[in-house]
């Protein structure tokens, strides 16, 4: 493929999405690929593990849903995060608890090192030094080698069945643009999967609408577009969301 | 707030700013650190960058004004000053990577006499899989220096700034400057020395609120609030 | 062109652009291959990028209508397809090496029979830091499948399909198809397999010039020119 | 530093360019900073480390001048490069037969192994391993190492004490925006050096006017900005420029 589908529906975005898939979940309060997620709820795969920077809340809602609902059902084996408990021990949640008890796997990175090695997984880097985490429980069982005297960790890249992704500008060729922080992790997740599946705030528009110097993530990374529906969660629900991200985040850090 | 006399949260954001030089490129860890933002300025050629790839944002958003794709680490709301500018994730750590923050400033559980400092876990358990790093290892690790801003002691009185940190470190080594809601303690080779004590602070009662040596520096003072 | 009959090099560019899929992202070295995107059609669902970081490029600019900013990998004037667009040389070949490109095509001295090619250095001098490698490593050790252009015979009629390189190789594996002025030869475990030859060639001479064994496939049969 | 200077001439921007300095030179065809290299040509700073695409041919010219004519006039103990020597026996330059003979260090690196060395040295990473050149001459020396039951070799940082970089838009934060293919090793290298000077092109604007969601190279890598004046070198002498490179291109390449 060189050239997206532009696909119809949410429900029909994720529909492949495979019992045991590895799925990269970008967000950072905004750049949450909502729409995909509470598909992807309803769809019903399971035994899945998700890369993302935190193992996410439940939304408590039936919609939008979000990676924290698939952890709550069960459905996730293995989080990858920054963050996988809170810092708070008097807020620990079900998923830390999920973990403690052996679960849910979770492997624990560096937010930096979680970048970077999304990052390597998409430029073909199979591993890397990163001077973050030497000398704390983090490096343990991982190579410690100096460079100019220094010492550094070993990282391994990380790679996705899928990635989804959440765009504000698309064109038809694939070419996406994020606006302001939304950015955050979706440029590096586009690049590291085998299928990159992209909810659009905007109008799709024609190839050649956007300006060339202008675009984040080149179409050649992205497999599907699908315009999220008027009843979809953007501009409108988006505070909401937001807000609640913010206080999920106050509640898991000090 | 449970000491009194003391510095409140804001005052404590207040000292941390005191100690940034013009030109410094900051990162500001969520709790007390980010309200230092109120006290530090752009114009200043002071640079606030988030671990989210906003490089350049200003104070909090105004309420009804907020940008809902405008977030700072906290994801609380935030502004974008002139010539503030967006980065993707690896490209933001790309930037703490390579050094350039001037400081990056955290909270913590714990400070060592030795620099190295405790955030990330709340337990001893030995679990490495579980806790709440996020952006602090690599900042701690590649930044010029830390700043660390904490109560002085635990709510059942412990110190928490010590001799070994009992949790597991977020760096075995950086941290260049404490503050306290009693006091702002330096580090050098030799462990922790007092430089600044809360107006109506007595420094005897800080040296027995800290849980290692602490040397009075020479040109000891109240902090400026 | 001293071999007469055979193949100009623009009909070589056609022959190969005959061997690529619709869907397929191309890359296109200098010379040879680089005529083939006279004959491969973005509107197919092609995408030819080069190195320097253009994605979704067309054909050469038009006298006079070229825009100094945007060249191709051989430093030619090209033009932009719609819904093409740039990226920086180490996101360029972030692409490559995440194996997105179908085919690497590049022009080369040697192919020998296991699949490798020499095309960066013209001695065996020992000396690996001189040479012009270009692109070529990164691109035929990640590329889906490499495609040479090449005359198939040296100026002095020695074979450039031989058993072994004796050049230094620009990859130990990766070619699946070379196409020749007298040729099309794909490899296949076993080595070369003869697929097509030029109009007015014999099979016998072209199993002659080619300095390895040669296999000749059941559905030999001319080029379509 | 947080805020770039600007300054008045490419003379002053180049005047602490210093003997046995290390400067990355971006340019392949377009994207070459022209004004600064011909600066430091008359101020004459020797001893010099390069890093670049190509080596570099001399323009012959007065002005601009280039890394070639360094090179020509001895002032380059070293270059890091992806093409070192002629893919042509008939065409070896002068700066082939300085390095056949000793005259000169030259460390070849596969192209997207040298590009992926310059974001290393930007980003922070030390170290990384790409299958480029495995179990070719390339590999000499190198550590291999598997990686899922495939070999890759470790390849090191670069950085560099200055970089030279051409930009199209700047503002007064420093930040910048390239023009198509001109964009090439400019946002990288312009991470990867202690000093970063910028030769801009269009009028540098006030701090806020260019888009934050479009800009390259963010503002705090940029330590100096300087207009090209209008007898510098750009739009007008540019196709001249481009087309000569383009030959020299195709001299150097089969």
């Amino acid at each position: 493929m060189a050239r997206p589908a532009i696909v119809a529906s949410m429900e029909e975005a994720v529909a492949d999405v495979f019992d045991g898939a590895t799925i990269m979940i970008p967000g950072f309060g905004p750049g949450s690929p909502w729409n995909l997620l509470t598909a992807l709820y309803y769809q019903g795969a399971t035994d899945l593990t998700t890369i993302s920077n935190g193992v996410g809340f439940p939304t408590g809602v039936e919609r939008p849903r979000s990676a924290g609902d698939l952890v709550m059902e069960g459905r996730v084996k293995k989080v990858v995060a920054a963050f996988t408990a809170s810092t708070r021990p008097s807020r620990a949640g079900t998923a830390e608890q999920m973990i403690r008890e052996g679960q849910m796997e979770a492997e624990l990175s560096p937010q930096g090192t979680l970048a970077e090695r999304i990052r390597a997984g998409g430029a073909g880097i199979p591993a890397f030094y990163t001077p973050a985490g030497v000398g704390t429980l983090i490096a343990e069982g991982k190579e410690v080698r100096q460079f100019n005297g220094r010492d550094y960790l070993m990282e391994e890249a990380l790679f996705g069945d899928f990635a989804f992704i959440r765009a504000w500008k698309a064109d038809t060729a694939g070419n996406l643009i994020y606006r302001l922080s939304a950015r955050n992790f979706n440029p590096i997740m586009a690049m590291a999967a085998t299928t990159t599946i992209v909810e659009v705030e905007q109008p799709i528009v024609p190839a050649g609408e956007l300006d060339p110097d202008s675009i984040h993530t080149p179409g050649v990374y992205v497999h599907r577009l699908v315009q999220i529906p008027e009843d979809g969660f953007f501009a409108v629900n988006r505070q909401q969301l937001v807000g609640q991200a913010a206080a999920q985040a106050a509640r898991s850090s000090s | 707030m449970t000491n009194a006399p003391g510095l409140t949260r804001d005052q404590m954001g207040a000292v941390l700013a005191q100690h940034v030089e013009p030109g410094w490129i900051v990162n500001l860890g969520i709790g007390i650190p980010v309200l230092a933002s109120n006290f530090l300025s752009w114009d200043e050629g002071i640079t606030l960058t988030s671990e989210n790839g906003v490089i350049g944002y200003g104070g909090l958003a105004a309420e009804g004004e907020e940008d809902t794709d405008l977030v700072n680490a906290g994801v609380q709301f935030t502004t974008l000053n002139p010539g503030g500018t967006i980065v993707h994730h690896a490209d933001s750590f790309a930037l703490i990577r390579r050094g350039l923050v001037d400081v990056t400033m955290l909270g913590a559980y714990e400070v060592a006499q030795d620099g190295s400092f405790a955030n990330w876990k709340t337990t001893n358990d030995g679990m490495g899989n579980m806790g709440g790093i996020g952006g602090a290892m690599d900042l701690a690790a590649c930044a010029k220096r830390v700043f660390v801003a904490m109560e002085h002691v635990t709510r059942d009185g412990q110190p928490r700034l010590v001799e070994h940190c009992s949790l597991p470190v977020t760096a075995p080594t950086g941290v260049k400057l404490v503050v306290t809601d009693l006091a702002v303690i330096s580090l050098d080779a030799e462990g922790f020395v007092l430089e600044e004590y809360a107006p109506g602070v007595e420094i005897a009662d800080i040296v027995a609120k800290t849980g290692a040596p602490l040397r009075v520096s020479d040109s000891v003072h109240p902090v400026a609030v």
